[in-house]
């Protein structure tokens, strides 16, 4: 590397101090804008879901009236949905890594990434605010199903307006890295030299694209029903409530894709790393990312078995939901794969990557269950929902983002972090998380509905585990945090390759330069070439 | 929970097994897969990887038996759901009638029930109402559930086999007291059953009161009650040219609820809230009750002495 | 500019589309005067599909377009009709 | 901010800026795509009264104004031409004719909403809620519909005066005039929108 190195973390630019962060273009610093605004919102939220635990940890009132219970689990859905898992992976580790993975100085429009982190605070902030202005917090549900929402008193409209704006955010952010992985890439980088993280935000940068403006158009619609009475989801004005649920899930089912994408986009960037292996079946990972995004469009009415819909349309979206589960299949044969021959550091990524691959696992298998009309008409909108998407949600998606971070971090701040410390984090989050959710799938096959403030005794045990699971895992993500900002502050100076990777990043020093490149990156013909 | 308490019980339990079954054989050989393999080679046993080729042909395998797999679970789900959309010609019609957050049932001869009551070994065909939001009509022993769509009609339909007491659920999130809207299930015999419909009183004529139905399609009822319990929001009885303590812009005053009070009420409901209820709770029906209905709706007020 | 499309459209060529589409526009507007019965939106909406097809290819260039731009494009379309599809199955049924 | 910086910031890609442009028209063409889905569903539910409903519209100014929006069409598109052309003073009279036809749009439009206003006709009205199932849903997709259209019409005619500002200012031209194309690009979204939205909306037989 050239003599006249400087990171992008010391780079004086044309503004000091906090200005220097929050009108910077520079795509690494706004991935960290994005990373300190997340981490925040997933400490509010995780607070509310543990208030909610403690709620729940007796059937009866316990510490709140069921209007609190009801608006908070509508603000821990919003701001666990819009604010952390949407733009959490792609927004911080995509912004980061993305033009670094395809040898590029920067994302295609950065201003335009700029603006879009303003709008996703200004979002944000909404969001904020609708639990706080004067008619009470939303409490429809992160759904925000009519015709309920469409009557309730409570702050619907700034609610909704907040995910609007978050939408828009999320849009102007995919639209950036399709551009991005279209035209900047290092010369001789072809799209099957990329690295599969690449692959998957790219592939996530189209759902976002595409599915968003369906939802944007449908929140208008509810906000103008609220507004004028325009009747389009009033049964009692010829409207249907069932078409304000298939236009919801034309987005929100996509949305998933969105969060859980890059999350195996990450996974199938640590398990080679840490095996020292090449990826097994790059193309076949490569184009299941494709594949689930296309197929992920149409199979949004398995969310609606249970709203009155056609026989033939439950039958149709039953069979293509089972479809859209073979390509994920597909991924997990292929992280195992990899690990076979391979000489594995079990350094703490490959743990959290391991246990993502476990979590993912049992999520994906239970919506098998879901997938099928039958079953799913016995447990849908029951706990067991619960606990199967946050299997996904957060056992997939948020340790995925665990993974990453201790993945990254070293090249992110070149600090590394305390191994042991990091370890027994990670143990102690899988041991609570499966504590909390796990309760919630045999209670939720009994029955036990969800979005219930009060149970009948017969599901205390349940959820008394659950709480404590709660607790658990709330501890856990306070050590791993405080683990990670000792290491930040305190920690041994991280190597430009702490774990003898082969992708671009490791090719350049921790933390990169401002432009991250010096001189045009080597590319080589498989991103994962070990030798 | 695998009781035969209805027959649908065996179709979908046979396809939760089937998955189940599929669902922890992956589950478990996957795990133990990779627990081998992170053992077998790690760093200290095994310091160099060792490169493999892509195959193929365990592309391929892996993707086919993937495929067959969840179309045999399709099938299988697909057979057990069918059945809970053909109901019986000659099934017992019964009117569910779901509002905040109350389920009233309706049997044939216009008598209504609270509980919903049936007779064991006959199929009963479950016709669902709405009167104001989406609620979820749901019976987790039976194996049944359905969303009560305002606007539209759902059914469902089931044939008990044991008797006993069940518990239905709303499952579709309702609102306020969406956790408190319950009913029970009695499967008795059939004498039993005979017996007690011939006791249940035949409903009340339809309050013919035009007011009324003006705030019935509102929902109204389901906040203010008509004999003087509180629910959500102050009662209706007796509302009429009583005296009341509001809050008007955080000044508290007595005032005399006469037609305008009313009519302020209902179309800037925030504007005098009465003291110990919260702000924000109702939202404004302007619009959604026009101006020229308004003294059919005073009118109603004055009857709820 | 080399990375530009150096490709000119012609004045005339615009003003040829531009009759084409006035041409279909009043074609729409006699075929619903007769009364084709569930026909007549299906030619309407062919119609409608012609002239934006005039449209992208001609005013927004995308004849003289990237092959990749033009197949987005494209599939940008047929994912709308697939949704109205699959939305259909259901509202066809009911 | 620094050299550096600035140097990333001025890497000029046309192609990456328009790529960038049709994106967002993609993602457009979808937010309409979502009105048309509800518009479908309630057509094919209420058939006679959309249909009824819609002869209260005038058909002569539906067809003005889409004549009006395809000769804007062409205008802008003969703008990229006559820039290409090195003509900065056609070019600006074009842009200026596409403007004006924007305004003729406009004008239409505020004298057919007016006049429904006028017979008290519009969202949340009173006679509105009178009206029969389909009608009311009808007439709340026309104003959803048209009322959306119109926003993205000012949207595109702001855009417009900016890119005659720079052709003025000399900051589009010949060779680089990607900002201009990506104006017209989405004069031409909003066009492509009307297209479908008048069959749609006034001629239902």
């Amino acid at each position: 590397m050239s003599t006249e190195y400087i990171s992008f973390l010391e780079h004086q630019g044309k503004y000091k101090g906090i200005r220097s962060w929050i009108f910077a273009t520079d795509h690494k610093r706004i991935a960290f804008l994005y990373m300190y605004a997340i981490a925040s919102f997933f400490l509010i939220g995780a607070i509310l879901g543990l208030l909610m635990r403690i709620e729940l940890i007796s059937p009866g009132e316990t510490i709140m009236k069921p209007q609190t219970y009801n608006g908070l689990f509508t603000v821990h859905g919003i701001i666990m949905i819009f604010m952390v898992v949407i733009p959490g992976l792609s927004a911080v580790f995509g912004n980061f890594f993305l033009p670094i993975l395809i040898g590029a100085k920067d994302v295609a429009f950065p201003k335009l990434n700029l603006f879009s982190w303003w709008l996703f605070m200004l979002g944000s902030i909404l969001a904020v605010a609708s639990q706080l202005l004067k008619s009470g917090p939303p409490d429809t549900g992160w759904t925000f199903y009519a015709p309920y929402s469409t009557t309730t008193g409570t702050n619907v409209i700034t609610a909704t307006t907040a995910a609007f704006i978050l939408g828009f955010s999320s849009i102007l952010t995919g639209l950036n890295f399709i551009v991005t992985v279209h035209r900047m890439r290092a010369p001789g980088m072809k799209f099957f030299n990329m690295p599969l993280f690449p692959w998957a935000i790219y592939a996530t940068a189209w759902i976002q694209l595409l599915a968003t403006p369906v939802v944007g158009i449908t929140l208008i619609m509810l906000i103008a029903e609220r507004l004028f009475g325009i009747g389009f989801f009033n049964p009692d004005l010829g409207g249907d409530p069932v078409l304000f649920q298939h236009l919801f899930w034309i987005y929100s089912h996509p949305a998933v894709y969105i969060m859980i994408l890059p999350a195996m986009g990450v996974i199938t960037e640590i398990i080679p790393t840490f095996c020292q292996k090449k990826v097994y079946g790059y193309k076949a990972i490569a184009m299941s990312s494709l594949a689930i995004a296309g197929v992920g469009f149409l199979v949004w009415g398995h969310h609606m078995y249970t709203s009155g819909m056609s026989e033939q349309a439950r039958w149709f979206f039953s069979l293509l939901t089972f479809l859209v589960a073979v390509p994920s299949a597909i991924k997990v044969f292929n992280w195992i794969s990899t690990m076979y021959k391979g000489s594995i550091d079990m350094k703490p990524p490959f743990l959290f990557a391991l246990f993502f691959i476990f979590l993912f696992m049992i999520g994906g298998l239970t919506g098998l269950i879901l997938g099928s009309v039958a079953t799913d008409i016995q447990v849908h909108d029951t706990s067991f929902i619960v606990a199967h998407f946050h299997y996904i949600i957060f056992g997939g998606m948020g340790f995925a983002f665990f993974a990453a971070i201790h993945y990254w971090l070293p090249k992110m701040y070149g600090k590394m972090y305390n191994f042991t410390r990091a370890n027994i984090a990670a143990v102690a989050l899988f041991i609570g998380f499966n504590l909390l959710y796990f309760p919630q799938f045999l209670i939720g096959i009994q029955g036990m509905p969800r979005r219930y403030f009060d149970y009948p005794p017969r599901f205390q045990w349940a959820q008394i585990t659950s709480t404590i699971g709660g607790f658990i895992l709330v501890s856990a993500v306070i050590l791993m945090i405080t683990n990670l900002i000792i290491g930040v502050r305190r920690g041994a100076k991280a190597p430009a390759n702490p774990w003898n990777g082969t992708t671009l990043e490791w090719q350049i020093p921790s933390p990169p330069s401002l432009e991250n490149f010096d001189e045009e990156p080597l590319v080589k013909e498989n991103p994962y070439d070990y030798k | 929970m695998f009781a035969n308490n209805s027959n649908f019980v065996q179709g979908v339990d046979t396809a939760f097994y089937l998955i189940f079954g599929v669902a922890i054989f992956f589950l478990v050989m996957l795990t133990t897969i990779m627990i081998v393999f992170v053992i077998k080679y790690n760093k200290k046993r095994h310091a160099h990887a060792v490169q493999i080729k892509d195959s193929s042909t365990l592309e391929i395998v892996w993707t086919t038996i993937p495929i067959i797999l969840v179309l045999v679970m399709f099938y299988f789900g697909w057979e057990g759901f069918l059945p809970m959309r053909r109901a019986p010609k000659d099934a017992m019609q019964v009117k569910v009638i779901a509002k905040m957050w109350k389920w009233t049932f309706e049997y044939p001869g216009m008598k209504q029930s609270d509980t919903l009551m049936l007779p064991i070994n006959r199929a009963v065909k479950m016709n669902l109402f709405s009167k104001d939001v989406i609620h979820g009509f749901s019976i987790p022993s039976f194996r049944v559930k359905e969303d009560v769509v305002p606007g539209k009609n759902n059914y469902t339909w089931f044939e008990p086999k044991i008797i006993g007491n069940y518990d239905l659920f709303c499952s579709a999130y309702c609102g306020l007291s969406h956790s408190y809207m319950l009913a029970l299930v009695k499967i008795v015999s059939q004498e039993e059953f005979d017996k007690w419909l011939a006791g249940l009183p035949v409903k009340k004529a339809e309050d013919n009161n035009e007011g009324f139905k003006i705030l019935e399609k509102n929902g109204c009822f389901s906040c203010h009650s008509t004999d003087g319990r509180k629910i959500v929001g102050p009662t209706f009885k007796g509302l009429y040219g009583s005296k009341h303590d509001v809050m008007t812009d955080g000044v508290t005053r007595n005032i005399t609820a006469d037609s305008i009070y009313i009519e302020t009420s209902i179309m800037d409901p925030n504007k005098d809230v009465v003291v110990g209820y919260p702000s924000g709770v109702m939202k404004s029906y302007k619009g959604l009750i026009r101006d020229k209905d308004m003294p059919k709706v005073i009118d109603y007020f004055k009857t709820l002495k | 500019m080399d990375n530009h499309g150096s490709h000119i459209t012609e004045y005339k060529v615009l003003v040829r589309v531009l009759f084409v589409l006035l041409l279909c526009t009043f074609l729409t507007i006699s075929v619903t005067g007769f009364n084709l019965g569930a026909f007549t939106v299906t030619i309407a909406l062919l119609i409608a599909g012609f002239k934006s097809y005039m449209v992208l290819s001609y005013f927004m260039h995308l004849k003289y377009e990237s092959l990749l731009l033009r197949i987005l494009v494209s599939m940008v379309f047929v994912l709308f009709i697939i949704i109205v599809l699959i939305t259909f199955i259901d509202y066809s049924f009911r | 901010m620094s050299e550096h910086i600035t140097h990333v910031e001025e890497h000029r890609d046309d192609e990456a800026s328009k790529l960038g442009m049709w994106l967002f028209i993609f993602t457009e063409l979808l937010l309409f795509g979502g009105l048309i889905l509800v518009y479908s569903v309630f057509r094919m539910q209420y058939p006679a009264n959309f249909h009824e409903a819609s002869l209260e519209l005038s058909v002569t100014i539906g067809a003005i104004n889409t004549v009006v929006l395809l000769i804007s069409s062409m205008t802008i598109a003969m703008a990229i031409t006559a820039i290409q052309k090195k003509n900065k003073k056609l070019t600006l009279r074009l842009i200026s004719i596409t403007v004006f036809m924007a305004l003729v749009f406009l004008f239409n439009k505020y004298f057919e909403w007016g006049h429904k206003f006028e017979h008290g006709l519009y969202p949340g009205s009173d006679l509105m809620q009178l009206l029969e199932r389909g009608h009311h849903l009808y007439f709340s997709l026309y104003f959803f519909m048209t009322g959306l259209h119109a926003l993205h019409i000012i949207v595109g005619m702001v855009l417009l005066i900016i890119c005659y500002v720079k052709v003025n200012k000399g900051s589009i031209a010949h060779d680089k005039f990607v900002f201009l194309e990506n104006g017209a690009l989405y004069w031409h979204l909003v066009d492509l929108i009307w297209i479908f939205l008048f069959p749609l909306l006034y001629l239902i037989s």
